[in-house]
């Protein structure tokens, strides 16, 4: 479904990306792992139209997304859910909410949706005439996937859904991750919770320094001991 | 090499403008050259704290109007030379950046630039109410002491020259380094040991008190101020936006250029050529030339308004920093004309 | 009393009247960041085609409302498309060149205004211009009741459309944190032209709602582009309510000011408060009523 | 390529200083100075037609000394920086022989500075603060004795009063001689009154007719309001009329229901305002609206004379009163004609601005007539002799009191009666009687 | 007595503490890192130190000298310098230049500024690249000018936040030989590092937070081989 095809990225002049490749197949959980300024958080950034490459291509269901601009490509199915939430905090829950359902098909559907989403986290339902601002983290984090959820995705991205969450927290929300996956939409997880990251998704790769260095089963990279390495440094 | 030809190219240039007067008999362009030095003046020490330092003023004329002030209210105060405004104009200049500072520096950006604006309209309306001291808005008329422009001319060259050379070794020493090491991140400047509100308190105080000794400049060469002149939002604080952004604003020379540029542009404009384009219309009996500067003449602000627009949108870092860009643009303008 | 009455009557009133014209601009520097100091000419502006229509076609004020506010909308598009977003993006030492090019943009609108119409002062004289109802002894003008009512309205319209409508809600969201509303689908480009029309389009109804009481040459611009400032800050930058709340303040103060301190203070009272908000309220009476 | 370009426009360029200096042989060139863009140029608009309906009837007639006179108009943007440029241009780049225009105070001011600088010819049809025209204001001890004065004025001890009274002559007395350098270069003329004299014609009308004993003033702040407005003061006050309230404000408000109402709360017997053209309107408007009842509304001339002021404020400025400078029913020769032919010619209302400049354009041809030669003192000369109707009246430049080179002048009142502006002061000269009590409140029904 | 004690930090923004009674001790002359996973609080707390934050409650002393809520030039005045995880060039200004700013803080002259800017700047290694301006600099580079622009204050402690993020493999043994060589020349270094492997090899010391609070404090072995720590990075139970 997305295919990721040996992409460059720079930030201005410096480059961050070499040649990165993944696929994600249809309701398929990949995660993203590697260490602080491995460039996942980038990877998803090109994804999701934010960064553009330089060189390789990405394409989803056919459509070229690195030639069309960011705001499109929820339009195509992708919601991304950014690093650090950024929900906007002056804004009620509700209405961070309505603001992932602009694309017309989501529109339609979003009282619908929004019943879903609030299902998944009843939490949002009793605070959603309050401003986002002022939400705990562990509530952000659900709105901000609530929000991505809106867009009635094909593909999730999610970028450390469980950043400065308690480990409770955190668990519930890899719980989440799975019932989503469960609905049907794919997911391209970047976490930093190696154990569980491994532990819901699919496939997974591993990026050191902007480049893929290990890819495979969740399994697979839960025996392989180069992981740890590349976290730990032992 | 490179640095003793730029000394050569500025010594040169210095020469010439001490020679003109000598050679250019005529007081009005005489006059035009006075208005453009004072110029260089405002529009470097305006540089000084926006192009060097990053904090964009829009109360310039609070200093130059307090400059002028000074030294208009010594003559009808305490009968003293209006000469002494060079000297207590810029005092009181820095005087009065000190509340400026105190208040505008709480606030970044867009917020301080309009903090400065409103401080400078209110020192307006100070001066027009406060009419038993500033006379409102009669204003102050004194006669110069010099019915030949040569004093004056000298006197703003000087001043010029002074100003660049001030703002040279400003930027040769550690002040100039802290001033932009602020401009280009506040906190790393911090981090590093800068004192920020100190420095950026200083680069305030050095370009109020030049723009402080350009208004008493101006009342010594004019003759006449009122507040709506000297405080003018538009024709100080603006001009000297404009005469720093159009010349090139964080460079040296730049506001030197765009003080000539602006002044001498903006009289093209009033006078169509200063007179030429209609005089050539009756010499040449061309209809259309004829019109031509009249219309030019009618909407010579307009003309001029549309030169902003057009530098501001198509050269936002000024002739001096985008000089590269312009000739290029010249250059491919040709090879276009020549096929 | 009654003297306190009538200024607090006219100060409301004109109140009503400030708050539209800050309106529009509270919405294009609290969504965009822009300093817009060609704010009061584009009401300027405004106030001329109002004024063409009634002299030439006998058009009522309020009925001009449907020409001038859609062309205002559109001059302020093509502002913020064509002069504005291209110096965003343009690499500067100096981010403020946006404002100075507001400056040249109101310098500009001011001269064809004055090369069309000269410089003569132009007013529109209604059948309502002067009238007045009374209650007890103070006197209300009618005009600027009426312009009271549709003040309120406007905010009341504006809020409506920034709460309830996805435009307005995309508006909001890009204000706040403009990559996000990207990542949601916004065309964050054209939010900022539209935003910038719309504050155009407000300016411009209050320009036709000034003009039956008052007066038009093309200087008139600027003391109003300072009054907005004055009136935004007060507010809170980015709040309808708190444009009206602005607004009322400014013209409460001018009118206590005009009575019990002189005239001649007027202005400066605005300034000053304008100072000590910027100073010890920052954010404005949004902070305090957090709307 | 480019040398050509180079060589061209050197040539073109030669050929224009040459043709400026060999045009300049033929017809007479003098500048003038006006407002012609800016806050002003109402104003500067109505009497740059003036000045050329004027100079076209004096071609007609062949001009002077058999050549043409030649206006260069230059734009003064209603800044007095800007005004010293044009005059600056006009002395230097143009080489005229004399200068005439200035409409506002703050610029004619700064014009003439340079004028005497130049020991130019300066002959001024409108700016009118009074300082303009008193060389003593030009020195620095004139203007410390003056202030001195002002201080003895309000000085209540004896002692010190006395003591103040003594610097002040000794300043005067050196005043006096500082002057007196400054004489010899000083060529300025001016055709209107001074501020000050704008209200003479209302005074006596006050004392025979209102006799009011209470007064507010209002007036908006530039220099011409200010310094009326004192002078309206001190003959108020010497008068025995006892001010209420007076207030200044800038003539961009567009709200002056609080100070109305402090006026009305007050209640005068006169309101004497000092405006331009629409805060003139506003005013009247909303003292209508506020009901405001006085014995009489007088505005002191320009906005209250000008025909825009009755299209603003329609009923409200029926029956106020405006002292004025001029009015084209007087009997002055042309005055009537020179109105007419402005209306057919430009289909526009003028006034007292415009009649100015029309005389001053006729007075200045007349100079140059009686002239000896082109130079500045001979034109200065001649000036200094001028004799002459016009349609403004006669004008004659007396030096007097402290001024020198100005034209007396004679102020007269006028009413908005059922939409026209009738003279109804002094009575010599008045083409109705001047409708006396007024209720306002009827009136405005 | 000691070199640089942090004590009892405690900083709420909001009602959220993100750091919540974190105290440690630096010796003179040491690396001391500073590990905890992304949110943990480990810039907050620099950002306590250097004094772009007061602390809500709590004591910094620095030689002997308490320099909570004093400014931060202030506090770089007296020895104290810090880095930033998101470089700060002063972008429009060379190498040289950004050096020099730095330099000011040892001596008023251009001239001996200059002098020890140059030092610095070979001392660091960029001299290839000092007359380029900082913003056209590789990520690598503007890092170690971050470095060297915090040296040429002639610091005696320096804080290096996140210095080898971003950097690959080679530039990352440069940066640790960087980082060997500043604590050779006499400077104490606390260093905030998310590569494990780097903290590993240089680090004298390791302290440990999460959630703003201290998990443990030791050689770099014991705080790798705790339980809390590798939770900390990996998730939960990651050994089961």
């Amino acid at each position: 479904m997305l295919k990721v095809d040996g992409v460059d990225v720079f930030y201005g002049d410096m480059q961050v990306l070499w040649e990165v490749s993944l696929t994600v197949g249809d309701a398929e959980i990949v995660a993203l792992l590697g260490s602080n300024g491995a460039g996942k958080s980038t990877t998803i950034k090109t994804v999701s139209g934010l960064l553009k490459p330089q060189a390789g291509q990405i394409e989803f269901d056919g459509v070229r997304l690195d030639q069309i601009p960011a705001n499109r490509i929820i339009h195509n199915g992708i919601a991304h859910v950014p690093e650090g939430r950024r929900l906007f905090t002056e804004m009620t829950v509700e209405e961070n909410l309505i603001m992932g359902s602009l694309r017309p098909e989501a529109k339609r559907a979003r009282t619908e949706t929004m019943g879903w989403v609030y299902d998944l986290f009843p939490r949002l339902r009793e605070r959603r005439k309050q401003p986002a601002g002022t939400l705990s983290g562990g509530e952000q984090q659900m709105a901000a996937i609530g929000r991505g959820l809106m867009a009635k995705p094909k593909l999730l991205l999610l970028d450390e859904p469980s950043l400065g969450l308690s480990p409770l927290l955190a668990m519930e929300i890899f719980r989440i991750v799975k019932v989503i996956n469960d609905a049907g939409v794919a997911v391209l997880l970047v976490e930093q919770n190696v154990k569980r990251s491994l532990a819901i998704c699919h496939r997974a790769y591993v990026l050191e320094n902007g480049r893929m260095t290990l890819s495979g089963t969740g399994a697979e990279l839960s025996a392989n001991e180069k992981v740890k390495e590349a976290y730990l440094g032992i | 090499m490179t640095v003793n030809r730029g000394i050569v190219a500025q010594i040169a240039v210095l020469a010439a403008l001490a020679v003109i007067p000598l050679v250019v008999h005529n007081d009005y362009y005489l006059h035009l050259l006075i208005l453009a030095l004072m110029w260089v003046v405002i529009g470097s020490a305006w540089n000084l704290l926006a192009g060097y330092t990053g904090q964009v003023s829009f109360g310039d004329a609070a200093f130059f109007g307090t400059g002028a002030y000074t030294a208009g209210l010594l003559v009808i105060h305490w009968g003293w030379s209006a000469w002494w405004g060079l000297f207590f104009g810029g005092i009181m200049a820095v005087v009065i950046a000190f509340p400026f500072g105190w208040i505008c520096f709480r606030l970044r950006g867009a917020y301080f630039a309009l903090a400065t604006l409103a401080l400078n309209e209110v020192l307006r309306h100070v001066a027009t109410i406060w009419e038993s001291f500033t006379q409102g808005m009669v204003g102050i008329m004194i006669m110069q002491s010099y019915i030949s422009k040569l004093p004056y001319y000298y006197i703003a060259l000087a001043l010029a020259a002074l100003s660049i050379i001030i703002i040279r070794l400003v930027m040769r020493s550690r002040l100039g380094y802290y001033f932009l090491s602020i401009r280009e991140d506040q906190d790393a400047a911090e981090s590093l040991g800068v004192n920020t509100h100190f420095y950026k308190m200083l680069s305030l105080v050095i370009a109020a008190w030049l723009t402080g000794v350009a208004g008493a400049l101006y009342m010594n060469y004019m003759g006449f101020i009122d507040p709506h002149v000297v405080f003018s939002l538009h024709d100080i604080s603006i001009m000297a936006i404009l005469v720093g952004i159009v010349g090139g604003v964080g460079t040296t020379y730049g506001p030197a250029v765009g003080a000539f540029i602006m002044v001498l542009v903006q009289e093209m404009f009033r006078t169509a050529g200063f007179g030429y384009i209609k005089a050539a219309a009756k010499f040449t009996d061309v209809q259309f030339l004829i019109s031509a500067s009249e219309q030019l003449t009618k909407g010579h602000a307009l003309g001029f308004g549309i030169l902003v627009v057009l530098v501001i949108r198509y050269m936002p870092n000024g002739v001096v920093g985008d000089w590269g860009k312009l000739m290029i643009a010249l250059r491919l303008q040709k090879t276009g004309r020549a096929k | 009393m009654d003297l306190f009455l009538q200024t607090l009557v006219s100060g409301l009133l004109k109140g009503g009247l400030y708050a539209v014209i800050g309106i529009g601009m509270t919405l294009i520097m609290g969504v965009m960041g822009i300093i817009n100091l060609a704010h009061g000419q584009m009401m300027m502006v405004s106030m001329y085609i109002t004024y063409s229509l009634f002299a030439y076609a006998g058009v009522d004020p309020y009925v001009s409302l449907l020409v001038s506010v859609p062309a205002i909308f559109t001059l302020g598009l093509f502002i913020q498309q064509r002069l504005l977003n291209p110096l965003l993006r343009a690499e500067t030492i100096l981010p403020e060149n946006q404002v100075l090019m507001t400056v040249g943009v109101g310098m500009v609108l001011t001269e064809i205004m004055r090369f069309i119409f000269t410089s003569d002062y132009k007013s529109v004289r209604t059948s309502y211009s002067s009238s007045t109802f009374f209650v007890g002894n103070i006197s209300f003008s009618v005009p600027l009741t009426i312009d009271f009512l549709i003040a309120i309205l406007m905010t009341a319209a504006l809020f409506l459309f920034l709460i309830k409508t996805d435009l307005g809600r995309s508006v909001r969201a890009t204000a706040q944190d403009k990559e996000a509303a990207v990542l949601m689908g916004v065309d964050s480009e054209r939010i900022t032209y539209i935003t910038f029309g719309i504050g155009s389009a407000l300016v411009a109804a209050a320009g036709t709602l000034l003009i039956p009481v008052f007066y038009l040459y093309p200087d008139i611009g600027g003391p109003f582009t300072r009054k907005a400032f004055v009136i935004c800050i007060l507010g809170g930058l980015g709040s309808a309510v708190g444009a009206i709340f602005g607004g009322v303040t400014l013209g409460l103060a001018e009118a206590f000011g005009a009575t019990y301190a002189g005239m001649e203070f007027e202005d400066i009272i605005g300034l000053v408060i304008f100072l000590l908000v910027l100073l010890f309220l920052p954010g404005g009476f949004k902070r305090i009523t957090k709307v | 390529m480019r040398k050509t370009v180079a060589t061209l426009s050197f040539a073109f360029a030669l050929a224009l200083m040459a043709s400026s200096a060999a045009y300049a042989a033929d017809p007479i060139k003098i500048g003038v100075v006006l407002p012609l863009t800016g806050t002003e140029a109402n104003f500067g608009e109505i009497e740059k037609l003036s000045f050329e309906m004027a100079l076209e009837e004096i071609n007609a007639k062949g001009g002077v000394k058999g050549s043409p006179i030649n206006v260069i108009f230059e734009d003064d943007s209603s800044k007095p920086d800007v005004g010293r440029s044009a005059i600056e241009k006009l002395i230097r780049q143009d080489g005229v022989a004399l200068v005439g225009g200035g409409y506002s105070s703050s610029v004619t001011a700064a014009m003439a500075g340079v004028a005497v600088n130049n020991a130019f010819p300066l002959v001024i049809n409108t700016g009118s603060a009074d300082n303009i025209t008193e060389p003593w204001t030009y020195t620095v001890s004139g203007q410390m004795a003056a202030k001195k004065k002002k201080a003895m004025s309000e000085e209540t001890d004896a002692a010190k009063k006395e003591a103040l009274k003594k610097e002040a002559d000794e300043l005067a007395a050196k005043a006096e001689q500082e002057a007196a350098t400054i004489m010899p270069r000083y060529a300025i003329f001016r055709i209107n009154p001074p501020a000050s004299e704008y209200a003479s014609g209302i005074e006596s009308l006050l004392t025979d007719v209102i006799k009011p004993k209470t007064a507010a003033l209002l007036h908006e702040n530039s220099a011409f309001g200010t310094s009326s407005a004192a002078d309206v003061e001190k003959r108020l006050t010497k008068l025995g009329v006892k001010i209420l309230i007076k207030e200044s404000y800038d003539k961009a408000s567009i709200d002056f229901k609080p100070v109305l109402s402090k006026v009305k709360e007050a209640n005068p017997d006169i309101v004497y305002m000092v405006s331009y053209v629409n805060d003139a309107a506003l005013l009247m408007n909303q003292s209508m609206e506020l009901r405001l009842n006085p014995k009489m509304f007088i505005g002191g001339g320009a906005g209250f004379t000008m025909p825009e002021f009755q299209k603003n404020a329609g009923k409200a400025s029926e029956k106020v009163v405006s002292a004025t400078l001029w009015h084209q029913t007087l009997k002055y020769p042309g005055a009537k004609e020179y109105y007419d032919k402005f209306l057919k010619k430009y289909n526009r209302d003028t006034e007292y601005h415009g009649a100015e400049a029309y005389a001053a354009m006729y007075v200045i041809a007349d100079a140059l007539k009686r002239a000896k030669s082109l130079s500045k003192e001979d034109i200065a000369k001649a000036l200094s002799e001028t004799d002459m109707m016009t349609v403004f009246g006669p004008v004659k430049f007396a030096t007097y009191g402290k001024k020198a080179n100005q034209n007396k002048g004679e102020a007269y009142v006028v009413q908005w009666i059922k939409g026209e502006q009738e003279i109804v002061w002094p009575k010599k000269y008045a083409t109705t009687d001047v409708v006396f009590p007024v209720d306002w409140i009827k009136e405005r029904q | 007595m000691s070199f640089f004690r942090a004590d009892n930090l405690v900083k709420h923004f909001g009602g959220l503490a993100a750091v919540n009674g974190v105290s440690f001790e630096v010796n003179e002359g040491e690396i001391f890192g500073l590990i905890g996973p992304n949110g943990s609080g480990k810039t907050t707390l620099f950002n306590l130190i250097s004094g772009f934050y007061k602390p809500t409650s709590g004591e910094v002393y620095f030689m002997d000298r308490r320099i909570d809520g004093l400014k931060p030039h202030k506090i770089n005045r007296l020895g104290l310098v810090r880095t930033f995880q998101v470089v700060r060039p002063l972008k429009r200004m060379t190498v040289e230049d950004n050096v020099i700013a730095a330099a000011f803080a040892q001596s008023g002259s251009l001239r001996e500024a200059r002098r020890i800017a140059l030092e610095t700047i070979e001392f660091c290694g960029l001299g290839r690249c000092k007359d380029m301006l900082a913003k056209s600099l590789t990520i690598g580079d503007r890092k170690r000018l971050e470095i060297t622009r915090a040296m040429a204050t002639g610091p005696k402690l320096i804080l290096l936040d996140e210095t080898f993020a971003g950097l690959n493999p080679s530039e990352q043994d440069e940066a640790i030989g960087l980082i060997r060589k500043i604590k050779a020349s006499g400077v104490t270094i606390i260093i905030v590092e998310h590569i494990m492997k780097v903290i590993m090899t240089i680090s004298d010391r390791v302290h440990a937070i999460n959630f703003g609070q201290t998990l443990t404090e030791g050689t770099p072995s014991q705080v790798v081989s705790n339980p809390g720590v590798v939770e900390a990075y990996l998730g939960e139970a990651y050994h089961a």
